[in-house]
């Protein structure tokens, strides 16, 4: 009974503070439905040097052309749409003093940024503090719910748990070679898999993980380790969560050394179009990723993007890849969520955008919902010849995210809805608060 | 180890240095009594500065011994601990601290605790002033005091060195090529300052320059291949059918 | 063909249950479902129809297309042919084809069915290749053939990987006799190398004589793994230090010979790389019958792209900052910020392919080391640039000057040596050696505008562990460091591995710190 | 580098951030007068790197020992703060765990690891602060300077150390928070890191610890022990024949340098609110040697100067020029090399006084 008056005294406090909000706000935007009134700028929160702009640049031209097209569409609440482009230079701090200028100097209406965990993770309390908003379109490592961050990106169980799945039924996998960078979103994503993979009956020693540093090159030993690991006499496959950078050596070494998709197939999550670019993928038919979204899938509102894209960007060999799609849902979840609240004020889009639908460009919709991650389907593609990836296996429907995994000790009892009168990132179902864990 | 005498200051011992092969000292064995004024000549290469450097501890011999006193081995000790027995080394190329005061180039070579936990509270004594006053007009330095070392003139900053070579009140001198680069007239004030050092300090001079060396007057050593390859007054010396040979033969 | 027939007489004893399009095995390719597709191709092969090898040949290449009604059509050079007739169709609208896709799965079925028919190919290679196929399969169903390929077969290599995948097929066979499955456990032990293990290890409910005889296989190929597995660390090692001298040999020059700190030095290989892309990228537009050769053209250009921006920066920055060292290493960043942003405007920020030729791709096993052969290319190439710069320093007029100019630059211009000619050329050389580097660069790690930060620490810590100023310091440096790290690497692990490399050098210098191979003399000391 | 140019710098330093704090906290928002949140967290940031900026120049332009990885000990003190900061948080984590920090939880650690007790306790942390860099650089400095490592060597290898603990925060078996480091902070004292006044508050501090800093080095330099260290860097071997132990001398002065770059990095975590392995990268360092050198070496006022108009410039040029400010700032830092040999501060000197070029590598 307890834990139900808790509940109850959480949901009246977030009631009375969306009250509180509700009744603050307009006097502070009052031109808010004014119609033609100045530009509506958006942030755009994006390394275009250092490490990272070998991934995100890509990401700041296609915000670019979303705010080109809505503007020939005559623009939002009457309101031309204005973008407003900064540099983080990969440089984590950078990030959280960049999005504040955004948000405080510039004031733009909503920012959509990052790439790495580590730079969400910067910005994420000027965001709260500021009350704004954030989509983050890449998918990460989960264990997170804010109320200030719209998540466009797959969480673990819409990309690992379905391609792991896929692996066992379609190949007979029974060895698993978990590999990754040594960073957040490879040792939570190996955590909730190898969870997962005991709880099918996989043995301990049938599960091999290996963590290498940031921008490995030389992957001559742990390639020759992989190969052996796989000659136990037991179909085995590669679940790689290397990241960026290391995966074209990865993929020589694995090419050099004749490890063939029909011996040992290879599983990545970070690897797309954009990162296949950069490598000979021949010798690499048939190694597979999981993604929501592929370039080559065959649908009428995907090509007209990829043709809008490349006509944008005046470069026909242009690659799309699948945060590009997290950003062209995201942003097309908060127009329609303005035009819903009928203002740009964050607080109130955030409110009006749960629940929103946009159709995806792989032929379904995305719903956002109340934990503020999106509904995705999990596709399954194998590496082509050409750089591009054969959709090989599909859920049937969209998956809804697991944003705390109940694999995770930690995180099993938790839930988000921030619907009011819940309101909260990290509600545990057990105790019936917000808050945590129950420990 | 046994030293020739009781007045001996310095006593080199067989003492042989080489660099990848080329023995840059050979079985090098010289003595030095107290008070002695020395001048070591030779032809490029002869090890006259390498000898200086095993001196100053620069260079450690890969045999031989060099005893300081009365029976202190310098081979086994650093050039701090060397310069805090006493022995002074001025170099070829004058080298003194360019971006500091005359002055405070003296005040750093005054004799005293070397130690930073002394110079980080070391506040300037009256002591302290009155022997660089002193200094300053034995090296006729005086209306310099004030301008960065840099500054000086070549001759100006060979004295200023000699001079912070006496305010470190050493026992032995160790003067390498002292008038390489001054006039005539700087040349003979240079003599006559070393003379006047050597009253109260041994000396070691290290000098290509014949008459220079003619002018101090003492008892020279000749230096050939690392080896000594004579020794005696400067007449005698130049006499020598070998030291001929070497300086002329080729 | 009798061969081909009664091999496919033989194959439908033992294949899988039949599937369920095998009346039409072509409307099974077209109906877009992986396993209908695997079904059909196994059925095809079959069913004896004359364009089968045709068929699953065009799906292996991606040249199948599936239409309206279960038409299925050949991609050709002129045009579209039907599969089912192989006549050339007309008016076909590309529009309404999709190509018959392939996974795993369906690509397992097409080696199996190309696999068998190869084993009598008038190839050696190809028979050899066929061979292996069979023996990854195991599938006794392609015992009969074997047995006839084997006792066709002259080329005595070929035979033995016959005799192998013999051995295999009837290990996996439960009706083979023990005596049998003896024989074949030593002969699959006296291929002791990996695919042998894995195959030993998956062998289940063996008679006990069997099991007992595999066992001591897979232990006996174990030890010699083991022993095999120094050599094998000692080529890695090789490698990386071959990477590493090739990274640093220019900054042996640069830095070790001039005392420049050139910090744009990563740039240079940067440029190295970016050049082997744009000669492969003019390659293939004009010329694609070279493009086998485009990495051996981009030698010598990426020296000379390379080596020209150096001149550049020596004359245009550098030569300004002489006898400053600490202030040429603000410049020279600033230099390299700079050349990164630059790539990047001019090439995009994400990574360009630069593609490995036929010669260089693959492996050769050698007893129990797998020698990849881009990483023996580049291992040689590394002694060879090593060498050729060595030689060009010591022979050459120029490399005479050079070592005039840095050794007593005053008397060098008094003999009339143009001493700023000599700086800008010999800066040059080094940045040159690191252009050459980027081509091979090219081959194992991404061609991105980070790409030459990733190796700047690193050259720098090769040059002053080998001792700065003796090439041969960096030489031994090199190789050291790179044997080091991969001993360590799976003691360690990869992260471990390095920053204990890392401490040790920091050690290392404490103990020596003017490196290996100091410069004595006096020259030095004062 | 004298006593006025100091004693300005120090005014301008503690008058410019009292001014800042107070016209944040006091004045309305719409006031002309207001200064944003944004602009005291900027410049607090900036005075925190005016610190590291003159730790590098006490050793390089007294010391001549030039550091490439003076990063790594801003680096560490900030750690030794963000981990009081972790503790702080207290059960207010997404976890709710009263101990473990949200990423040991989501990790599966069961406990606290050693090394993180007693951060709770904000003295023994503040201990820390001082004790980790302190102590790092007296170990290492001690191995360096007795067997006499100096020039780019000893650069080389300062770099090899700060590469080293990059790789080694990296690692999540660490218990540092691999990759993503220490964030999301709540309170520092028990004041809301979220609130103005805690802000303001801070860039107090900073600025008060940056002129006690500056003053510190001043009297270092301007001490006898100062002229000694002047000397080691133009002519080390002639300070040995004079007596003096040239490694006692860089070692003081590198360890002093060394807790200033910690406490520097300290002040540095809550400001920012993140503090994670990418603080180790060498191009930190040889930043913040490049904030010295257009500032002016040797002119501690120049250091600071050079590190807030470079952050400046950073944060100017990125969001101004955002795809092409690179171009912008590496020109400028060879602009600066080869106009003003002698930084900003030297250009304004009356006679041109360029610095002797130390030994050649020794």
């Amino acid at each position: 009974m307890a834990s139900v008056r808790t509940w109850l005294r959480g949901a009246c406090l977030g009631a009375a503070a969306v009250a509180l909000m509700l009744g603050v706000v307009p006097a502070v935007t009052p031109s808010a439905h004014a119609q033609g009134g100045p530009p509506i700028k958006i942030g755009i929160l994006h390394s275009l040097s250092g490490t990272m702009a070998i991934s995100e640049t890509t990401l700041k031209d296609v915000m670019l052309m979303l705010i080109d097209q809505q503007n020939k569409k005559g623009g939002l609440l009457g309101r031309k749409l204005e973008a407003v482009v900064v540099d983080p230079a990969s440089n984590w701090p950078l990030f959280a003093e960049k999005a504040r200028q955004l948000i405080t100097v510039d004031k733009v209406a909503v920012v959509f940024g990052c790439w790495t965990s580590v730079s969400r993770k910067s910005v994420l309390p000027v965001f709260e503090e500021l009350n704004s908003l954030l989509f983050y379109p890449v998918q990460y490592e989960g264990e997170e719910s804010s109320k200030n961050v719209i998540y466009t990106g797959a969480a673990p169980n819409q990309q690992a748990i379905p391609a792991v799945d896929y692996l066992a039924a379609n190949e007979k996998v029974q060895r698993w070679v978990l590999a990754g960078t040594d960073y957040v979103y490879p040792r939570t994503t190996n955590k909730i898999l190898e969870a997962y993979l005991k709880s099918k009956g996989v043995k301990d020693e049938d599960i091999l993980i290996n963590y290498t540093p940031f921008g490995h090159s030389d992957w001559q030993n742990i390639v020759a380790q992989i190969k052996k690991f796989g000659s136990a006499g037991k179909k085995t496959a590669v679940v790689s969560t290397i990241n960026g950078d290391a995966n074209v050596p990865f993929y020589k070494e694995l090419a050099n050394q004749g490890i063939k998709a029909t011996d040992i197939p290879v599983v990545a999550f970070s690897v797309g179009e954009e990162e296949l670019a950069g490598i000979d993928t021949k010798p690499l038919l048939g190694h597979l990723a999981a993604w929501n979204y592929f370039e080559s899938v065959n649908n009428p509102a995907n090509k007209q993007f990829i043709a809008d894209w490349h006509a944008f960007t005046k470069n026909p060999k242009r690659t799309t890849n699948d945060p590009m799609e997290a950003h062209y849902i995201g942003f097309n979840l908060w127009v329609k969520a303005v035009q819903k609240a009928g203002t740009t004020d964050p607080a109130k889009v955030i409110d009006a955008l749960i629940g929103v639908v946009v159709p995806n460009l792989t032929g379904g919709f995305a719903a956002l919902m109340p934990n503020h991650h999106i509904t995705k389907p999990v596709l399954i593609g194998e590496v082509k010849g050409d750089g591009q990836f054969n959709v090989v296996w599909q859920t049937p429907g969209t998956v809804v995210a697991n944003e705390w995994s109940p694999y995770l000790e930690g995180s099993k009892d938790l839930i988000a809805d921030w619907r009011s009168p819940m309101s909260c990132g990290n509600y545990n179902v057990v105790l019936g608060k917000c808050g945590g864990a129950s420990k | 180890m046994t030293r020739p005498h009781e007045d001996t200051l310095l006593y080199l011992d067989n003492v042989t240095v080489s660099f990848d092969g080329f023995r840059a000292l050979n079985a090098l064995s010289l003595v030095m009594e107290r008070g002695e004024m020395r001048a070591v000549i030779g032809p490029n290469g002869a090890g006259k500065t390498t000898m200086m450097d095993v001196i100053t501890g620069k260079t450690r011999p890969d045999e031989g011994a060099v005893i300081f006193g009365r029976d202190t081995d310098l081979t086994r000790l650093d050039e701090p601990a060397i310069a805090a027995l006493g022995i002074g080394r001025k170099f070829q190329k004058p080298t003194v601290f360019e971006p500091l005061t005359v002055w405070d180039n003296f005040l750093l070579a005054l004799a005293g605790d070397r130690r930073p936990q002394f110079t980080l509270w070391a506040r300037e004594t009256e002591a302290e002033s009155d022997r660089i006053e002193a200094f300053l007009a034995t090296t006729r330095l005086g209306d310099l005091r004030h301008r960065r070392a840099g500054d000086l003139s070549h001759g100006q900053k060979q004295w200023l060195e000699i001079g912070m070579l006496l305010a470190q009140d050493p026992q032995l001198l160790l003067v390498d090529e002292p008038v390489a680069g001054m006039t005539d007239a700087e040349t003979a004030q240079t003599a006559e300052l070393l003379r006047e050092i050597n009253r109260s300090h041994s000396v070691v001079v290290v000098e290509h320059d014949m008459d220079f060396v003619r002018a101090l007057g003492v008892k020279v050593t000749v230096l050939h291949e690392g080896s000594v390859l004579s020794e005696g007054s400067i007449d005698h010396v130049g006499a020598d059918p070998k030291v001929i040979e070497v300086y002329l033969g080729r | 063909m009798t061969f081909f027939r009664c091999l496919l007489v033989l194959l439908v004893m033992f294949v899988a249950p039949p599937a369920p399009a095998q009346d039409d095995p072509f409307a099974g390719l077209a109906s877009g479902n992986f396993d209908d597709v695997s079904a059909a191709i196994a059925a095809l092969a079959l069913s004896g129809n004359p364009q089968a090898a045709a068929t699953i040949g065009a799906l292996q290449t991606d040249a199948l297309f599936a239409g309206p009604e279960a038409a299925v059509y050949i991609r050709t050079d002129d045009g579209w042919v039907d599969a089912r007739t192989g006549q050339k169709a007309e008016g076909v609208n590309e529009d309404d084809l999709n190509p018959v896709r392939v996974n795993n799965a369906v690509r397992r079925a097409i080696d199996a069915a190309l696999g068998s028919l190869n084993l009598f190919s008038s190839s050696a290679t190809v028979r050899a290749k066929a061979a292996e196929d069979v023996f990854r399969s195991r599938d006794p169903a392609a015992l009969p053939a074997l047995a006839r390929a084997i006792a066709k077969e002259n080329d005595a290599g070929v035979r033995s990987v016959m005799v192998q995948a013999r051995a295999a097929a009837r290990l996996a066979d439960p009706a083979s006799s023990d005596t049998d499955k003896l024989e074949d456990i030593a002969v699959i032990r006296a291929r002791g190398d990996i695919e042998a293990l894995g195959l030993l290890s998956s062998l289940h409910d063996q008679p006990a004589e069997v099991a007992t005889a595999a066992a001591a296989a897979i232990a006996s190929i174990k030890r010699s793994e083991q022993l095999w597995s120094v050599a094998q660390s000692v080529f890695y090692g090789l490698s990386l230090g071959s990477v590493l001298l090739l990274a640093a040999a220019g900054l042996a020059i640069t830095f070790g010979v001039m005392g420049v700190i050139n910090m744009a030095h990563g740039e240079m290989v940067m440029l190295g790389a970016y050049t082997t892309f744009v000669v492969q990228e003019t390659i293939g537009a004009h010329a694609p019958a070279l493009s086998g050769w485009s990495l051996p053209i981009a030698v010598p250009l990426a020296f000379l792209v390379s080596g020209a921006v150096g001149i550049a920066i020596e004359r245009g920055l550098i030569r300004f900052l002489y006898g400053r060292p600490l202030e040429t290493l603000l410049a020279t960043w600033g230099l390299s910020l700079v050349l990164q942003q630059a790539v990047r405007s001019l090439f995009g920020a994400s990574n360009r392919e630069v593609s490995t030729p036929a010669w260089m791709s693959g492996a050769a096993q050698w007893g129990g080391l797998t020698i990849t052969w881009n990483r023996l290319t580049i291992i040689i190439f590394a002694v060879m640039v090593v060498a050729a710069l060595m030689a060009a320093l010591r022979y050459t007029a120029l490399g005479l000057r050079m070592r005039a100019v840095t050794q007593n630059r005053r008397m060098a211009a008094a003999m009339g040596i143009r001493t700023p000619w000599i700086d800008a050329l010999t800066f040059g050389l080094g940045s040159g050696v690191a252009g050459m580097a980027g081509v091979a660069l090219s081959q194992i790690d991404n061609v991105s505008p980070n790409l030459g930060q990733g190796y700047i620490i690193d050259s720098f810590m090769v040059v002053v562990f080998g001792g700065v100023g003796n090439l041969w310091g960096t030489v031994v440096s090199a190789f050291t460091l790179g044997i080091v790290n991969k001993f360590l690497e799976p003691v360690a692990g990869a992260v471990l591995g390095k920053i204990l490399v890392l401490v040790l050098l920091i050690l290392f210098i404490q103990r020596r710190p003017r490196g290996l191979f100091p410069l004595k003399g006096r020259a030095v000391e004062a | 580098m004298n006593r006025f140019a100091v004693f300005f710098c120090v005014v301008a330093v503690v008058g410019g951030a009292v001014t800042l704090a107070a016209l944040n906290l006091n004045t309305a928002l719409g006031s002309p007068w207001h200064v944003p949140p944004y602009v005291v967290s900027l410049v607090g940031k900036y005075l925190c790197y005016a610190i590291l900026a003159l730790a590098v120049d006490l050793v390089w332009g007294f010391g001549g020992i030039l550091s490439l990885g003076h990063a790594a000990f801003f680096a560490l003190g900030g750690y030794a703060m963000g981990m009081y900061l972790m503790r702080q948080i207290a059960g207010r984590g997404v976890y709710g765990n009263p101990v473990l920090p949200d990423f040991m939880v989501f990790l599966n650690w069961k406990e606290l690891p050693w090394y993180w007790h007693g951060f709770d306790n904000p003295i023994f942390a503040g201990l820390m602060v001082v004790a980790v860099p302190g102590l790092l650089a007296l170990v290492f400095g001690w191995l360096a300077f007795r067997s006499r490592v100096s020039g780019v060597y000893l650069s080389i290898i300062t770099q090899a150390l700060t590469y080293a603990l990059l790789l080694a925060f990296f690692r999540n078996d660490m218990g540092f928070g691999g990759n993503n480091g220490l964030t999301d902070f709540k309170d520092i004292l028990s004041y809301p890191l979220q609130a103005d006044a805690t802000r303001a508050g801070l860039l107090v501090v900073t600025a008060s610890v940056l002129a006690f800093s500056l003053m510190l080095a001043y009297a270092i330099v301007a001490s006898r022990f100062g002229k000694v260290l002047i000397a080691v860097r133009d002519a080390e071997s002639r300070t040995r024949f004079l007596g003096y132990r040239p490694e006692n001398y860089k070692l003081f002065v590198w360890v002093v340098s060394a807790i200033m770059a910690g406490i520097g990095g300290a002040l540095y975590v809550p400001q920012v609110g993140i503090i994670n392995p990418s603080e180790f990268s060498p191009a930190n360092s040889i930043e913040a040697v490049i904030w010295v050198a257009v500032g002016g070496r040797g002119t501690l006022v120049g250091a600071v100067l050079g590190a807030v108009l470079v952050s400046g410039g950073k944060t100017w040029l990125t969001g101004a020029l955002p795809e092409i400010w690179l171009f912008a700032l590496g020109a400028l830092f060879i602009l600066v090399t080869l106009f003003l040999p002698a930084g900003i501060i030297g250009a304004f000197r009356r006679a041109p006084a360029p610095l002797p070029a130390p030994e050649p590598a020794e």
